[in-house]
């Protein structure tokens, strides 16, 4: 008997478990997003309530009425009243649902005012976050290696739901997020924070959050952008303000400290080693890995021979990208030094050997408009 | 079989088809003027962020003090083209009602010319219709040579019936390169045809 | 299924191909091949129109088993992410236009003049031509898997600008070929229209007609009304990216999303006209084997016309994470909140009609019994995706696909399937392999729900759709959800070997080939011969 | 008019006598309808936005 209960209540708590967790919609960290949860338990209980009656009624008349039990038809075929009835039951119940969803509809479009603003920009395949008016902006790639997708190394516990710098975020105060896109439309979104929203190139959207609790948040792109649409993952990580204040005050130093790099001569080997982090989280997963590229969306790098004839045909393309075509432009995404590195990479390796280093102070110039 | 029922009943067929004939055209005529119906809707209701493309005339209405608004400006340049937009102003407080002007600074860093404009986006898209642009550099295309550059006027107004709840508005301006003749209109005249 | 052949020794031939067709008493025009390629006879091209279906229905299901087989378990293992897209886009383009709607097409080219004793459609040349438009279409379109660049690669909708500008070469082709699709709908729907109008059996009124015929009617109304939309759409689509134009870009003046609009204004009708046929099919097929009038006619003509129109106001529920104003969000909450009313009502109509019947079940019955509670489970997740806010968390996630597939696999292909049980003796003049029917009907109702429940869980838990890789919390509800596909895959070559059995023979039927069937079909013999009211029936309204 | 009215809103709302309906088919004109169903669905579309924009006040 001991153990049928222990069975029950582990299995009860199991179930529980992976009730909140996994099966359902999250109930997230913020008012919004536990009024949504409410609202979407709601409406499932109500469709649940009606399901039972009207499933009800439809396997009684399958059971009761088989002409195997020696049923005989009726004839009946009308009766205003019945379907008055069931016409205007479901018109109240639409109205019951339809007064708390306009209700956190209009919660959901406060545009009181903001205390942080965020630029959020899709470009394929990556998110690029800027905070208005404080000069810090980064860009957040899939961090999950290659090697896990191909099944060649065990996955990991975020597989695919991990990035290389998360949007921070701070706890309690309200962000505005602003969304556009480079190329084609994104979608931002986590489910934790009950955000969704579409990144329409050339236009701008908003939406808003409160995180009530720290923590990490995973989503991903939710809108279909081309191949690597399951590769651009969704991180913020929420902290106490303090905290943010420091976080902001050390990316605004590292930013400096990027834009002293600038100035001085680099060796070949140095840019080197910088160009393949660049190359591996930025240029791989069009470019592939060992260059070759996917012809004839994505050119082949290794062996390009105009690419290698014409360094500033190469660097213009890096930095101001192709229109009409998936080369986006990384003039505002990447920096001078990490421009010089990557262009650098790509003109020495896998057999390119040309030998030149591009030099940051070189790009510099074609970026920047003092 | 009766020679007059089927003809009658051939008369109606080609009746039927005659009108479902009409009522297709009709749809047709009605697909197509989805889009400039598309327009005016969204010029009139601010749908979607979209500004008005023509200088508005100033409407002539004293400040509202009681409320500042934050105006916001954000600049992009899309991919292939390589100019760089800025500008000093990144953000300004005021009343609506009350006029502005910022200055932007085009910057072909290019070794060519190049001819582009800046596409306007307003956010919230509420208060697209409250802006009023008197002078605006988004008009029309922008030509500038290799190194050129170039610095326009931004003149605007909120007006003072912006709802309540607005606090800031954002307005991104994005760069486009015009190589050929992209507005929709012109080139429904001549197809493919260079500006 | 070429019924109007003697049975017999030419009956083993018939299924062997169109080519090997021998000539029949009735026919004397041109034979073998050319004789399927120039006929003008009703149930001929209904024919067409259904195998031309079921061989769509399998490509397209051959291109879902590789989608299920990559989302088997976690990771890249068998297609690239490019392939993957390909095959999402064609499967989805292939249902819709090359399987669902011809499947309806030949259902209605079949039953149409017989259900309302007409001698063959109103334009039987055209309604050739509509046709074999269809095999050049799809020929078209199947040809993009092998162009450089790949095929179609940017999901059925085909959202700009990620299919114009940054479309693969082969878009044109894939244009060219929902042009022709398009056609052949809009030509369909026209000869559907002027045959229900004018050809009725004389004594026959609108509200006697069979409501299979109804429901037609009504879709028809709707391709004509929807079908040039998507034309300018795509042609809109073809300027953008051969003649410089921008209508959906923004660096030209033009707006990605009103390509949103303008394809959701066609696309949710578009939705409707795959699943009214359906509602007429079940509701032809329930008070038969419930042997007991329809409940509710008029009320099952009134919310069919009501979902009509209701449908060309709700397209923006397809775009509530765009950017939409509040207003327009509210809206389109309502009327798609609306549209469940005279749903509902057509679901309570057919729980009354079996409400003290006479109940057997038949494999007809049985389908459109799954169709009535499947198609309530999809409609119920279409109430909750309908609430605005309660969107910003389902949209585009694996909560809609189950949606959408709940409504059309076991919704319409269900639909189409009872319709194939119940008629098929009429066609071929021998009823289908009980047992095989019943084999085939299990398997498929347990393959739907386990490849389309767990996909409820899977999207609410937050797995995006579209995505040819997951992160692991995902992983145990697809591998339910492709085991289920493989399943439901499989059990459909029963149905081809069900079909191809009931062509070459087995149990006689008689005319009147189900006991409580009392439309117009069924006093033709069993087969129907190749022509049939040529002197139109005697109409005596038996409901009222 | 007030009965093509009624009939027309009958539809809408999906129920209807029995002995109405063939009243109706028997005597009314197809064209009527329709041009009163048009009408009643744009009053309805009037309608919802009404209730939609006083919701979002």
């Amino acid at each position: 008997m001991r153990l049928v209960w222990t069975v029950g209540l582990v299995s009860a708590g199991l179930s529980s478990k992976v009730l909140a967790n996994q099966w359902n919609m999250p109930v997230g960290v913020t008012d919004v997003s536990r009024e949504i949860h409410s609202l979407h338990m709601i409406i499932f209980w109500i469709c649940v309530a009606i399901g039972v009656v009207v499933f009800g009624a439809l396997f009684y008349s399958l059971f009761r009425y088989r002409r195997s039990r020696g049923a005989r038809a009726s004839n009946f075929h009308e009766h205003t009243t019945l379907e008055i009835v069931w016409t205007v039951v479901p018109l109240l119940i639409l109205v019951a649902m339809a007064i708390p969803a306009t209700a956190t509809l209009k919660k959901m479009y406060d545009t009181s005012e903001a205390d942080l603003d965020v630029m959020i920009t899709g470009q394929q395949w990556r998110w690029r976050y800027s905070y208005l008016g404080e000069e810090v902006a980064f860009t957040s790639n899939l961090a999950t290696p290659r090697s896990q997708v191909e099944g060649k190394s065990a996955k990991s516990e975020n597989y695919l739901l991990e990035v290389d710098e998360p949007l921070v975020l701070p706890v309690g105060q309200k962000v505005r997020l602003l969304m556009t896109s480079d190329d084609v439309i994104h979608s931002w979104w986590v489910p934790d924070l009950a955000v969704k929203q579409d990144a329409v190139p050339g236009f701008v959207n908003e939406n808003w959050v409160r995180i009530n609790e720290p923590g990490i948040y995973r989503g991903q792109c939710a809108e279909l952008c081309g191949k690597d649409h399951a590769f651009m993952p969704v991180v913020v990580k929420a902290v106490e303000p303090p905290e943010f204040e420091s976080w902001l005050a050390q990316r605004k130093e590292a930013a400096a400290q990027a834009a002293l790099g600038v100035d001085r001569e680099w060796a070949l080997e140095e840019l080197m080693t910088r160009g393949e982090q660049v190359y591996a989280t930025i240029c791989a997963s069009c470019h592939m890995p060992d260059g070759q590229g996917s012809p004839p969306a994505f050119p082949a790098l290794a062996g390009n021979q105009t690419m290698l004839d014409d360094a500033d045909y190469h660097i213009e393309t890096v930095i101001n990208g192709v229109s009409g075509s998936a080369m986006p432009a990384f003039r505002s995404t990447l920096n001078a030094v990490e421009l010089a590195a990557v262009i650098t990479y790509e003109r020495n390796a896998w057999g390119n050997d040309t030998g030149e280093a591009i030099q940051p102070a070189r790009i510099a110039e074609l970026i920047d408009s003092p | 079989m009766d020679r007059q029922f089927l003809e009658g009943r051939r008369r109606g067929v080609r009746r039927t088809v005659a009108r479902t004939l009409v009522a297709l055209v009709l749809m047709g005529c009605f697909a197509i003027a989805l889009v400039p119906l598309y327009d005016v809707f969204c010029e009139v209701t601010g749908l979607n962020g979209k500004t008005a493309s023509r200088a508005q005339a100033l409407s002539a209405q004293s400040a509202d003090q009681t409320r500042l608004v934050t105006m916001q400006f954000i600049t992009r340049s899309s991919s292939g083209l390589p100019w760089a937009l800025t500008t000093e102003t990144r953000q300004l407080r005021l009343h609506p009602g009350q006029s502005a002007e910022v200055s932007f600074t085009f910057h072909n860093l290019g070794n060519r010319p190049y001819v582009a404009r800046a596409v306007p986006s307003v956010s919230p898209s509420e208060a697209s219709v409250h802006l009023r642009k008197l002078a605006c550099f988004c008009f029309e295309n922008q030509r500038l040579a290799a190194g050129e550059r170039f610095e326009a006027p931004l003149v605007f107004q909120l007006t003072r019936d912006l709802p309540e709840d607005v606090k800031t508005v954002t307005l991104v301006y994005t760069l486009y390169e015009q190589q050929v003749s992209l507005s929709r209109h012109s080139a429904m005249q001549r197809p493919g045809g260079e500006t | 299924m070429a019924s109007h052949l003697p049975t017999g020794s030419s009956a083993s031939q018939q299924q062997s191909g169109a080519a090997e067709m021998t000539s029949d008493t009735h026919h004397s025009g041109p034979t073998g091949l050319m004789r399927w390629l120039l006929t003008t006879n009703h149930k001929e091209i209904g024919t067409l129109y259904l195998l031309f279906s079921l061989a769509m229905f399998f490509i397209g299901g051959l291109f879902a088993m590789v989608v299920r087989a990559e989302l088997f378990q976690p990771g890249l293992q068998l297609v690239q992410p490019e392939f993957f897209n390909q095959m999402t886009t064609m499967h989805g383009l292939i249902m819709v236009f090359g399987a669902v709607m011809p499947a309806f097409v030949g259902l209605a080219n079949w039953m149409v003049p017989l259900q309302i004793g007409a001698p063959d459609m109103a334009l039987p040349r055209l309604n050739n031509f509509s046709f074999w438009l269809l095999p050049v279409a799809f020929t078209m379109l199947l040809a993009t898997l092998v162009m450089p660049g790949g095929a179609p690669n940017f999901g059925w909708t085909f959202y700009a600008p990620l299919s114009t500008t940054y479309a693969p070469p082969s878009t044109t082709f894939f244009i060219f070929s929902l042009h022709l699709a398009g056609i052949s709908s809009i030509l369909g729907a026209i000869n559907i229209i002027a045959t229900i109008l004018n050809l009725r059996a004389p004594g026959m009124r609108m509200m006697d007609m069979p409501l299979f015929v109804w429901t037609w009617l009504i879709t028809a109304f709707l391709l004509i009304a929807v079908m040039p939309v998507l034309a300018g759409v795509i042609t809109m689509m073809l300027l953008d990216i051969h003649f410089g134009t921008s209508f959906f870009n923004a660096a030209g003046g033009g707006d990605p999303v009103l390509f949103q609009h303008l394809f959701w204004f066609f696309g949710h009708p578009e939705v409707y006209i795959m699943i009214l046929p359906a509602f007429g099919i079940v509701s032809v097929i329930i008070p038969t084997f419930a042997r007991k009038r329809l409940f509710g006619y008029a009320s099952m003509v009134y919310a069919t016309a009501s979902i009509a129109i209701l449908s060309f106001l709700v397209w923006a529920h397809h775009m509530f994470v765009v950017g939409l104003p509040l207003t327009a969000e509210l809206f389109f909450m309502y009327s798609t909140m609306l549209i469940s009313v005279p749903t509902g009502v057509k679901v309570f109509n057919w729980i009354t009609t079996l409400f003290r019947g006479s109940l057997t079940f038949e494999p007809p019955m049985l389908f459109a019994l799954a169709f009535v509670v499947l198609f309530t489970i999809g409609g119920f997740s279409g109430l909750m995706l309908a609430i605005s806010p309660a969107d910003f968390q389902y949209h585009d996630t694996y909560f809609v696909v189950a949606h959408f597939h709940y409504v059309l696999v076991p919704g319409a292909v269900f639909a189409i399937m009872a319709a194939v049980y119940y008629w098929l003796p009429k066609w071929t003049g021998h009823y289908p392999h009980l047992r095989l029917s019943q084999w085939h009907f299990w398997l498929s109702v347990v393959g739907v729900n386990l490849t389309f429940f767990p996909m409820h869980f899977a999207g609410l838990a937050g797995m995006p759709r579209r995505i040819p890789d997951y992160s692991l919390q995902f992983a145990d509800f697809n591998m339910i959800t492709s085991i289920g596909g493989f399943l439901f895959g499989l059990s459909q070559l029963l149905f081809v070997l069900v079909v191809v059995l009931c062509v070459r023979g087995g149990r006689k039927a008689p005319a009147q080939a189900w006991e409580g069937a009392e439309d117009l079909e069924w006093t033709v013999p069993s087969p129907a011969p190749l022509h049939t009211f040529e002197t139109p029936p005697d109409f005596t309204p038996y409901r009222h | 008019m007030w009965r093509v009215i009624q009939s027309v809103l009958a539809a809408f709302f999906g129920v209807q006598k029995e002995s109405r309906r063939t009243e109706d088919f028997t005597h009314g004109r197809g064209f009527v309808f329709i041009v009163v169903g048009l009408v009643m669905a744009a009053l309805l579309v009037g309608l919802l936005v009404l209730v939609a924009s006083l919701a979002a006040e």
